[in-house]
This record gives C-alpha cells, sequence and structure tokens, in this order.
C-alpha cells in the first residue's frame, strides 16, 4: 500500500463512503417509495430494517454520511477559500471528529432500541 | 541495424544541443534530429545554478569590452581574442533572446532581468565586482535547459531520446576528413542505428567524472571527446580542468559561486576570511582557480576545518535569511539535505570539487571542428559546442557564467553553420558496414567474461586522477599517473560483466563509459606533463610561473594508440588585450 | 488505451472545451453537497436519531407524506442525492475502467438505469396521493 | 551498519514475473539510497537497472517507491529512512520495462499534451519583457519541476486512471498560464477543462507530499481550477 497521508485516506474513504451511501440511498428510495404500492408491500420490504445486521449498519450508514458530508465541506473549502489547502490535515482530522461524534450520537440513541436488555438507559428521544 | 537519414543531426539534448538544434531547424531546408542519451530534460545544464553572465547593465553600468576583457583575463591569455569578442558581444542577444522564449529570469524591482555579482566579472578593467551574471534564483540552468527543451517541442524538433552515440562516420580523404553522420545504440532495445547526415553538430558536454570528487552528473563520460580523439582528431587543451572551490564535503555537489556573489565567505579554521591575502581587491570572488588554489593553500598550512583539517567553510550566516531563501534557495536545500548543515545558523564545510573541462573538441568560431593545428584543417559536416568543444573561449580557467554564455551563443553558430552547409551538401554514400565499430563494441562488452571489475577500474582511475593530476601538479605525479592509467587501459581489456540482456543494458553502458572516461583522462594527463609552466586552472608545482615564450600556445593532443600520445600545437589568437601578470 | 483519451490535442481541446460540462459538474458537485449536508444530517438525525428508523411502519411514512414541506424537504434530498450520487458514481466508473472502454459502458448503462429507476420510484411516491390508514 | 534492502525486480528477458530480491550489505548513514543501489550494482549484481544521471536531485532521472513513498533516490539518505530494511519498487501506473526503469512515454506524452511552451506572438521588445517582481513571484514554484514523475505515480486517480493528465502536466501548464507575458493561457485552460483534466484531480495531496522540488501541486492545481472556474463565468 502506498504510504500516502492525510489527504489520501481523506479521498479513499470519501469515494467509499460516497458510493455506500449512493447504494443505501437507492435501496432506501425503493422501500419508503413502496408505500405507494400499499401496505402489504410496503410492510414485506420493511422487514428488512428490522433485521439486526441491516440495523447495526444503518448506524454505519449514519458515520458514512457524516464522514461524506464533513469531509465534503473540507473539499469544499480547500476549493474555494484561502486557507483550506493550508489546514486540510487539520480540517480532515476535524470531519474526523465530527462523523465520530454523529455516529456516536445515532449509537447512543439506538443501542437501548437495538439492545433493550443490555442497554436499559433511557435516552433523551426515549427508544 | 536500422538506418536513419537526416540533413542534420545532433548528439546532445543540453543547453548547446538544443541551442544548436533549434537554429539548425530554423536555418535548414531539411530535416532535424536530436540523438541523447538522457532524456533531454535530465541533460546537466540543469544543474548550472548561478547565471549566465552578459553586460546587460540592469543593475551597474557594465560593457561588453569589460567582459570581453575579463574573459581573457580570466582565461589567463590562452583565450582566444577573437572568440571572447564575439562572445562578449553576442551573449547580449542570445540572453535577452532565451527571455523571449519565455525564460522565467529573476526581476528587479524595475521589471528587469536581475543580475548578481559573480567570480572575475569586473568593471573598467578589473577595478570592482559587476552585476552581470543573469539569473533565475538559483537554477538558471534549469530553466534554460527547460526553455530550450520547451522550444524544441514548439519547433517540433525530433528527438532520439536514451540512444547513446558510439562512433562517428567518418571517412578520410586525401585532402582531410568528412563526417556523414554517427551510429547509435538504443538503451531501450539494445539495437544499433546508422544516423547518415549530412551534418553533425556534437554537444555531449563534459566529462568530470574522471574524478572522484565532482559535480558533475554520473553520464558526464566524455564520450564524444573520446570518440573523436580515438578517430583521429586531436583533443585541445585538455590540461586545464576546472575545479570549483566549493563543492559539498566529500560529495561534491557544487554550491553555486553565486552564493559568493550574494555575499557569502570563505573562512578557513580560525574563521579568517583568507581570500583578502591571496587577492585583496576581489576576495571571494576570485576567479576559481584562483580560489581553489588558496583553498588548498590553506588546508595545507594545517589551517582546513574540522577533526581531520580538510576542508573549508563557506560562511553566510551574516546574510539576511529571506534574501537566501529567494534567491538561492537549491543551496540551502543542498546542505540541508545532504550535509545536515542549517546555513543560516552554521558555515557549510566545502572543498574544491571537479568541475568543467576547458578543453575538448577543436573548433573554429562557427563551431566547425578541425583535425589539424591550423582552423583551416576543417573535418567536413561535423561541428562541435558546449563544454564537449573547445572554441578557446574559456582559454586557461572558465569565469563563472561563462559556460552558459559559451552554450547559447556557440551552439547557435554551430547549429546556424551545420545547417548552412547542409543545405548546400549532397548525402555521401555511406559504406555497408559502417556500424561495425559500434557492433564490435557493444558485442565484445557484452560478452565480456573476464576478471576485472568495471567499478573497481572506474575508482582506482578516479581516485589517482584526483590524487595526481587535480588541482596542483609536478612531473612526479603526472609521470606515475601516466603509468597508473596505462595500467588501467590494460586492465580494461579484460573486464567482465554480468547482464547479457538487451533491453536497458546499463552495466554494459557503464563499461562503454569507463572506456570513454580513461581516453579522457590519458588526453589530461599526457597534456599536462607537457606542459611546464603554470596557468590558469593548470598549476604546476615544479614549474611554478606562467612562461609566455614558450607556451602561450594551445595544446593538440592526439591519440596513437591506447596510450601513448603525441602533442602539437596551436597558436593562440592574441588581440588587443596584451598578456599581462594575472592579479586580482 | 488511447481511447480514454479526449483530446491529446490544441484543436480537439477547443472544439471540446466549450461542450465540455466537466466544470458544471464539479460546481454542481459542491453546491449539491454544501446543500445535501443539512438535508441528510437533519433527516438522518430526525428519522434515526430522535426516533427509531425501523419504528416507521405504514402509517407512520403515509402521514407523513401527507406534509406538503416535508414533500418538498424529500424532494429536495432525493433529486440531489441521486444526481450528486449518480454524478459521483460517474466519476468512479470513469476511474475504474480508464482502460476498458466495454466495462465501462456496460457499469454505465447498469448504474445509470438503476439510479434512474430509483428517482422515477422515488418521485412517484412522492406525487402520487398515499392514503393515510384512518384518515381517508 | 547494515542494511537489508528488498529490491522489486524483474527483466523480461528472463524472469516470467516481477519478485523480490534482498541484498544485505554495509552502509553509512549519510549513503544516499542511489549510493546504495549503486554499492549493489557496483558490487553485488551489476544486473540491478535503474536511471540516474546528476545524483543531487536535479535531472529527475531515479524516482521511484522507497519504503512506500515516491522519492528521488539521490535525494533521500539512509538516516531519514528510519530503519535498516528499506523496500525499492519502480514507479507505478507506468508499465516496468526493467527492475526500476519504467516506460516514460505516456508521462511525457500528457506534458506536450498541455504546450508546455511560452505562447506570445506580438512583436518582441528590443531588449527584455518587463515583469515584476510580484508578477514572476505567482509562477515560482512550478517553475521548480524537474519532470521526474514523483508526482504523477504518486496520484491514486493516475494509478487506475492513466488519462488523466496528471499532476505534473498541470503544473508545467501552470507555469505559463499564470505568466504575464504568455498569450496562450486560454488554450491551456481550454486543454485541462475537461474530465482527462484538472476535474479528475481528487485533492489527495500525495502528488503534493512526493514532489522533491516542493511544489505545492495540489495548490496548483486548485488554482488552475479557479482559473477556468472564472474565466468561464
Ligand atoms: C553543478 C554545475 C553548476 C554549473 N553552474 C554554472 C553556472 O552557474 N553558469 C555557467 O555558465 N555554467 C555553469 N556550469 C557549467 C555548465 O552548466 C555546463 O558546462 C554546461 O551546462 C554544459 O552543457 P552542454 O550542453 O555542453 O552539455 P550537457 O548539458 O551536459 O548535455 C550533454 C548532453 O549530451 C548527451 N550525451 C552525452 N554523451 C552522449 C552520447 N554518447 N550519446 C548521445 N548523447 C550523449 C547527454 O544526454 C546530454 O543531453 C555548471 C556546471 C555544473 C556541473
Ligand atoms: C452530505 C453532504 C454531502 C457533501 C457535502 C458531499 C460532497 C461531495 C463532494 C464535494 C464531492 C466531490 C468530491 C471531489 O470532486 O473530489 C462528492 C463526491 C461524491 N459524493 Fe458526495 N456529498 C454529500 C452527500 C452525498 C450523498 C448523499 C451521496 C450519495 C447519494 C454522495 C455520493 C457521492 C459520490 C459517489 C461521490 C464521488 C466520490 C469520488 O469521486 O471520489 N454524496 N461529494
Ligand atoms: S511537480 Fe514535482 S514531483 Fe511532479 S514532476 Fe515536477 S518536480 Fe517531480
Ligand atoms: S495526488 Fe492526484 S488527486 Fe490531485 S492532489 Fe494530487 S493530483
Ligand atoms: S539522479 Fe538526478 S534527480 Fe536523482
Amino acid at each position: 500500500m502506498y504510504k500516502g497521508r492525510e489527504g489520501q485516506w481523506a479521498f479513499f474513504l470519501h469515494r467509499l463512503s460516497g458510493v455506500a451511501i449512493l447504494l443505501y440511498l437507492i435501496l432506501h428510495t425503493v422501500s419508503i417509495g413502496s408505500t405507494m404500492l400499499g401496505e402489504e408491500v410496503y410492510g414485506a420490504v420493511h422487514k428488512l430494517y428490522e433485521l439486526m445486521p441491516f440495523r447495526l449498519g444503518l448506524i454505519g450508514v449514519a458515520g458514512a454520511v457524516a464522514y461524506h458530508a464533513f469531509n465534503g465541506l473540507r473539499i469544499v473549502a480547500m476549493d474555494f477559500t484561502s486557507w483550506g489547502v493550508k489546514y486540510q490535515r487539520q480540517l480532515w482530522y476535524a470531519a474526523l471528529v465530527m462523523a465520530a461524534l454523529f455516529m456516536l450520537l445515532t449509537l447512543y440513541a439506538n443501542l437501548p432500541r437495538l439492545f433493550p436488555d443490555i442497554f436499559t438507559y433511557k435516552t433523551i428521544w426515549g427508544r | 541495424m536500422q538506418v536513419h537519414k537526416y540533413d542534420v543531426i545532433v548528439v546532445g539534448a543540453g543547453g548547446s544541443g538544443l541551442m544548436a538544434a533549434l537554429y539548425a531547424k530554423q536555418n535548414a531546408q531539411g530535416t532535424v534530429a536530436v540523438i541523447s542519451k538522457l532524456y533531454p530534460t535530465r541533460s546537466h545544464t540543469g544543474a548550472a545554478q548561478g547565471g549566465v553572465g552578459a553586460a546587460l547593465g540592469n543593475v551597474d553600468e557594465d560593457h561588453w569590452e569589460w567582459h570581453m576583457f575579463d574573459t581573457i583575463k580570466g582565461g589567463d591569455y590562452l583565450t582566444d581574442q577573437d572568440a571572447a569578442e564575439i562572445f562578449a558581444k553576442d551573449v547580449i542577444e542570445a540572453v535577452l533572446e532565451l527571455e523571449h522564449m519565455g525564460l522565467p529570469f529573476s526581476r528587479l524591482p524595475n521589471g528587469k532581468i536581475a543580475q548578481r555579482r559573480f567570480g572575475g566579472h569586473t568593471r573598467e578593467f578589473g577595478k570592482a565586482p559587476v552585476h552581470r551574471a543573469c539569473y533565475a534564483a538559483d537554477r538558471t540552468g534549469h530553466m534554460i535547459l527547460q526553455t530550450l527543451y520547451q522550444q524544441s517541442i514548439k519547433h517540433g524538433v525530433t528527438f532520439y531520446n536514451e540512444y547513446v552515440v558510439l562512433d562517428l562516420i567518418l571517412d578520410d580523404d586525401i585532402d582531410g576528413k568528412t563526417c556523414k553522420g554517427v551510429v547509435a545504440y538504443e538503451l531501450a532495445t539494445g539495437e544499433i542505428h546508422t544516423f547518415h547526415a549530412k551534418s553533425v553538430v556534437l554537444a555531449s558536454g563534459g566529462n568530470g567524472r574522471m574524478f572522484k570528487v565532482t559535480s558533475n552528473a554520473h553520464a558526464l563520460t566524455g564520450d564524444l571527446t573520446s570518440i573523436a580523439y580515438r578517430r583521429g582528431i586531436p583533443l585541445e587543451d585538455m590540461e586545464f580542468y576546472q575545479f570549483h572551490p566549493t563543492g559539498l564535503y566529500k560529495l561534491g555537489v557544487l554550491l553555486t559561486e553565486g552564493v559568493r556573489g550574494e555575499g557569502g565567505i570563505l573562512r578557513n579554521a580560525s574563521g579568517e576570511r583568507f581570500m583578502e591575502r591571496y587577492a585583496p581587491t576581489i576576495k571571494d570572488l576570485a576567479p576559481r582557480d584562483i580560489v581553489s588554489r588558496s583553498m588548498y593553500f590553506e588546508i595545507r598550512e594545517g589551517r582546513g576545518c574540522g577533526p581531520n583539517k580538510d576542508y573549508i567553510h563557506l560562511d553566510v550566516t551574516h546574510i539576511d535569511p529571506k534574501i537566501l531563501e529567494e534567491r538561492l534557495p537549491d543551496i540551502m536545500d543542498f546542505s540541508r539535505t545532504y550535509l545536515r548543515v542549517e546555513p543560516t545558523k552554521e558555515p557549510v564545510p566545502i572543498q574544491p570539487t571537479a568541475h568543467y573541462t576547458m578543453g575538448g573538441i577543436p573548433t573554429t568560431l562557427n563551431g566547425e571542428v578541425i583535425w589539424g593545428t591550423t582552423n583551416e584543417q576543417k573535418v567536413r559536416g561535423l561541428y562541435a559546442a558546449g563544454e564537449v568543444a573547445c572554441v578557446s573561449l574559456h582559454g586557461a580557467n572558465r569565469l563563472g557564467t561563462n559556460s552558459l554564455g559559451d552554450l547559447i551563443v556557440f551552439g547557435r553558430r554551430a547549429g546556424v553553420a551545420a545547417a548552412k552547409y547542409a543545405n548546400t551538401a549532397t548525402l555521401e554514400p555511406i559504406a555497408e558496414n559502417t556500424d561495425a565499430r559500434a557492433t564490435d563494441l557493444v558485442s565484445r562488452i557484452r560478452n565480456a567474461s573476464g576478471k576485472e571489475s568495471v567499478a573497481k577500474i572506474r575508482l582506482e582511475m578516479q581516485q589517482s586522477m584526483q590524487d595526481n593530476a587535480s588541482v596542483f601538479r609536478t612531473e612526479e605525479t603526472l609521470s606515475t599517473q601516466v603509468e597508473i592509467l596505462r595500467g588501467l587501459i590494460a586492465r580494461y581489456q579484460n573486464i567482465g560483466i554480468s547482464d547479457r540482456s538487451e533491453k536497458f543494458n546499463t552495466e554494459l553502458l557503464e563499461a562503454i563509459e569507463l572506456g570513454f572516461l580513461l581516453d579522457n583522462a590519458e588526453a589530461l594527463v599526457h597534456s599536462a606533463l607537457n606542459r611546464r609552466e603554470s596557468r590558469g586552472a593548470h598549476a604546476r608545482e615544479d614549474f611554478n610561473e606562467r612562461n609566455d615564450t614558450e607556451f602561450l600556445k594551445h595544446t593538440m593532443c592526439y591519440q596513437l594508440e591506447p596510450g601513448k600520445t603525441e602533442i602539437k600545437w596551436k597558436d593562440v589568437v592574441l588581440g588587443k588585450y596584451e598578456p599581462k601578470p594575472r592579479t586580482y | 488505451m488511447k481511447m480514454a483519451i479526449k483530446a491529446r490535442s490544441f484543436r480537439d481541446a477547443k472544439a471540446q472545451a466549450k461542450s465540455n460540462p466537466e466544470l458544471v459538474w464539479w460546481v454542481f458537485m459542491r453546491l449539491s453537497g454544501t446543500a445535501l449536508v443539512l438535508l441528510t444530517l437533519f433527516h438522518l438525525f430526525k428519522n434515526h436519531i430522535a426516533t427509531d428508523e425501523a419504528g416507521w411502519d405504514y402509517e407512520a411514512v403515509a402521514s407523513s407524506y401527507a406534509d406538503w414541506w416535508n414533500k418538498l424537504y424529500l424532494f429536495a434530498l432525493l433529486g440531489l442525492g441521486m444526481m450528486h450520487g449518480g454524478n459521483g458514481l460517474r466519476y468512479v466508473i470513469d476511474d475504474a475502467t480508464a482502460k476498458n472502454p466495454v466495462a465501462r459502458f456496460w457499469m454505465k448503462s447498469i448504474a445509470y438505469t438503476l439510479i434512474g429507476a430509483a428517482l422515477v420510484f422515488g418521485l412517484l411516491a412522492l406525487i402520487v396521493k398515499i392514503p393515510v390508514p384512518g384518515v381517508g | 551498519m547494515q542494511a537489508v534492502f528488498k529490491i522489486h525486480r524483474f527483466n523480461p528477458e528472463k524472469d516470467k514475473k516481477p519478485y523480490w530480491a534482498e541484498y544485505t550489505l554495509e552502509v553509512d548513514a549519510k549513503d544516499r539510497v542511489l549510493d546504495v543501489l549503486h554499492k549493489i550494482k557496483w558490487e553485488i549484481d551489476g544486473s540491478l537497472s535503474f536511471r540516474r544521471s546528476c545524483a543531487h536531485g536535479i535531472c529527475g532521472s531515479d524516482a521511484m517507491l522507497i519504503n512506500g513513498k515516491n522519492r528521488l533516490a539521490c535525494k533521500v539518505l539512509m538516516m531519514d529512512l528510519g530503519g535498516n530494511t528499506v523496500t525499492v519498487e519502480p514507479i507505478r501506473g507506468l508499465s516496468v520495462e526493467k527492475d526500476l526503469i519504467v516506460d516514460m512515454t505516456p508521462f511525457f506524452e500528457s506534458y506536450e499534451a498541455v504546450m508546455p511552451f511560452f505562447i506570445n506572438d506580438d512583436a518582441m521588445p528590443a531588449r527584455e519583457h518587463l515583469q515584476s517582481p510580484e508578477d514572476r513571484e505567482i509562477y515560482d514554484a512550478s517553475t521548480k519541476c524537474i519532470l521526474c514523475a514523483c508526482c504523477t505515480t504518486s496520484c491514486p486517480i493516475f494509478w487506475v486512471n492513466g488519462s488523466y493528465l496528471g499532476p505534473a502536466a498541470i503544473v508545467q501548464a501552470h507555469r505559463f498560464i499564470f505568466d504575464s507575458r504568455d498569450k496562450g493561457g486560454a488554450a491551456r485552460l481550454a486543454m485541462l477543462n475537461q474530465n482527462t483534466g484538472v476535474w479528475r484531480c481528487r485533492t489527495a495531496y500525495n502528488c503534493t507530499e512526493a514532489c522533491p522540488r516542493d511544489i505545492p501541486i495540489t495548490d496548483v492545481i486548485g488554482q488552475v481550477k479557479r482559473a477556468i472556474l472564472y474565466s468561464n463565468t
């Protein structure tokens, strides 16, 4: 593997997350949009959302979206501001931290929903 | 074997070769091609740092006559004065022309080309240093090379890159010699190509790799000087080899004289600015031969720096770091990268480094190669320019910045002359087996299975040349060296290599190059032994004085057989500046 | 291999430069991306953090569709997301299949069909009136 | 000290596949990697092939992958590598001809595609064109390029997509686009305004990290992107 630095990893992750969330978006559109085909169809498709691996994956999707979003802002800053390129490394770490925070928030909200027996705490949003 | 036909062939794609090619292209009615063993932008012209000297007078008053005089005096009066005159006049126009080709010179606040001081360049015939070197930070040569290559692309010059010229197609006839092309080896495939041409310009650069500590690239192995020499063309003034004072300690990587031009100072172990003693008027900006010798004196007297007292300090700590970063960024980088020395805070360890050969293939003012001892005895169709040639501009010692000037002035003249000749000449037939020598050479070395190692012979040559034939020479060291070289040449017949492949056989190439280097060393040592005087870069400790009555003439060294030479002489073209003692 | 290179000479470049949409796409990626930051993150927050995604049953979805503002929001999210993602995928495919124009053709065909179908499907779902149980 | 050099070797006339060769030898901390390669070539195996010339980072011949990063072998010292095991491979994205030698043709084709030469058909002034030091400074960095290809062959986009002109070509174009004396800027911007031009750059910064001449390449590419954007609006 080429020993690139932050920029290289930022790019790899951006691309990976971009493709991943696009796939999810397609899936999500079809599943949610299936409401127009009636309750049965929707219900059948929506079963997916009850599967544990899928629900865990969704937390990953949230992280991917957040990373892609914040790193996207980093890219915009590099393209259009006088300081973006100079602080690209710091910006990337900031994007990672923000994405991690967003994912933790998602995790915090969803763990009691996923494993009510283990995580018994109550989030401010309920289960 | 493939045969290619061109009107003009240029060998070498450094500053001189590209300049020649561009002008040949513009003046020839037929086709022009450049053959180079390196990709053009890899040529060593790219390493030139300090600047190109031209009396533009952008900073202070300057005149071409002053430049002409400095060149002649710098060359210790061995310079041909007609060459110096053409040069000093033409180089002004040539520099402006480079600017018109887009060369990004550094600029003065008023927008004109910036100029700096350089060793041996003075106002009013030696009164004080003058700002004459036009520069692009410390990568002037890089910018010249890039600009000329860019123009070559623009003008559609044909290139054969990574082709190594191994022989000249040279016919002897009753009244002289005629060149009809060259034979080259294609590195990528191992094939031999014959380039049949009406005229050929040789521009293959220097031969510094015959010394151990050198500023020259690994590729600078004097190929074409050797080939011409083997084919009966003499080498002129080979004893004059320039050692640049400021090479990085042990490595030889060059720190431009521009450093001293910007105010850098040489100091010995006690911190003394010793050049004040040797050249009271221009001190650290004395010509290179003088500074290198002075450094050796200091070291020999035990005033060298470091644990072994074997180097000198170059001190720039008093110069504004901003100026250093702006005008000498690469120099700062070299010293940090290779010596781990921070030049803004501590002095840089330096030692003289083998740098430039004043001698080479003798030519007329139009770059026509001569085979005899007068300018009338020309090789028809053969031209040379740049470091490989000896127009006798630099005499016994070249001034800094005059080489880049030489490339553009005489590269152009050679290109134009070669094109004009090609326009009137016909493509004369060549023999069937013109490639025989080259083919033999390659197959002999490819299959060489002797016991001697190319690397060992090369190292012994470099070390012994450094010991016996560098800044100081005596009858004794030179005679010793003649014998050492004979021994090395004999051993060279018995080398062995391991790579027998066709593609990119760089081991084969290095072995061939060693053969070329040995020839160059031989011509240098034999010529030096024969010149019993001290002049310019040639310092004989047994003949300390310059001797104009006997030796105000050019050496012409002919190879009779490997290890055996004949020395003839050629007159120096004198003129309005009478030889005088050379003090600064 | 040469095929992939669109313009190698100045003349080609000039001919293509005028109609070349790359610049427009580049700007679009930045603008849509910036808009998508708010659209996606808020959407995620609302549906995945503040509420449980799995809890979105038919009734919940259908009644949320009844809100025109929400529809508009989803419309923007879907449209921009698909265009942005679709163009992003085009970049990826162009890179991945630089040496293989045939593979590129097929990959793009499949990708655009898939994205186009999903987009149309999603838009339809936003346009047609979906009955909300109990409301009629 | 002792060093172990692992070199990715391939001789098309002998080997079916590239392989890793290992050499153990005595080196000095201040040796350049190039010195060590020479030592191997001169003392252990003469057939080891690589390009080199100037040996001080100015000719751009000896770009290679050293310990996973693109560098000039003559500009890295052993002491920079922080370890005794050194891996050396040919640069990526260009086909390997022999050992560390790659085919540079596509690289130079891209270079030539951006019209890397001064364009100004006006009558030349009698003396030099005037250019203020400030105007000269704008394109200073990109004049340093030695066409070593460290940048282009470190770019993840170029590895997979050889039709990308690559950072080196863009740096060369930048050198002219931002030269106040040059008149060919629009033509070059048009050249770079296509999907094989600047728009392929994903700001991965490998080029900037790899450049031995410290050219801020990503920034340079950004300047060109904006120049295209603003000249088209
Ligand atoms: C470090 C350094 C700094 C310098 N600084 C300055 C300075 O500031 N000012 C100044 O005036 N001078 C300077 N000089 C001197 C000057 O740069 C050189 O003398 C000059 O560049 C030589 O140019 P050239 O065209 O003759 O040869 P080069 O540029 O060396 O080119 C030689 C060409 O010949 C080709 N070649 C060689 N052999 C063969 C073969 N067998 N077959 C095919 N092709 C072949 C090579 O591929 C190459 O293209 C400096 C020199 C050095 C080493
Ligand atoms: C959330 C806010 C988002 C922002 C700020 C954003 C920003 C960006 C930017 C600026 C680019 C261009 C990258 C470049 O040219 O170097 C990009 C590429 C991409 N985006 Fe987004 N985006 C966002 C959301 C999305 C979404 C929702 C998807 C999926 C549907 C997506 C999929 C992609 C893809 C596939 C790429 C191509 C990646 C590449 O070329 O390497 N993005 N994004
Ligand atoms: S930009 Fe830097 S890395 Fe790229 S070719 Fe030029 S010098 Fe080498
Ligand atoms: S590594 Fe490649 S993606 Fe752009 S910033 Fe450099 S060219
Ligand atoms: S050998 Fe010239 S750059 Fe390394």
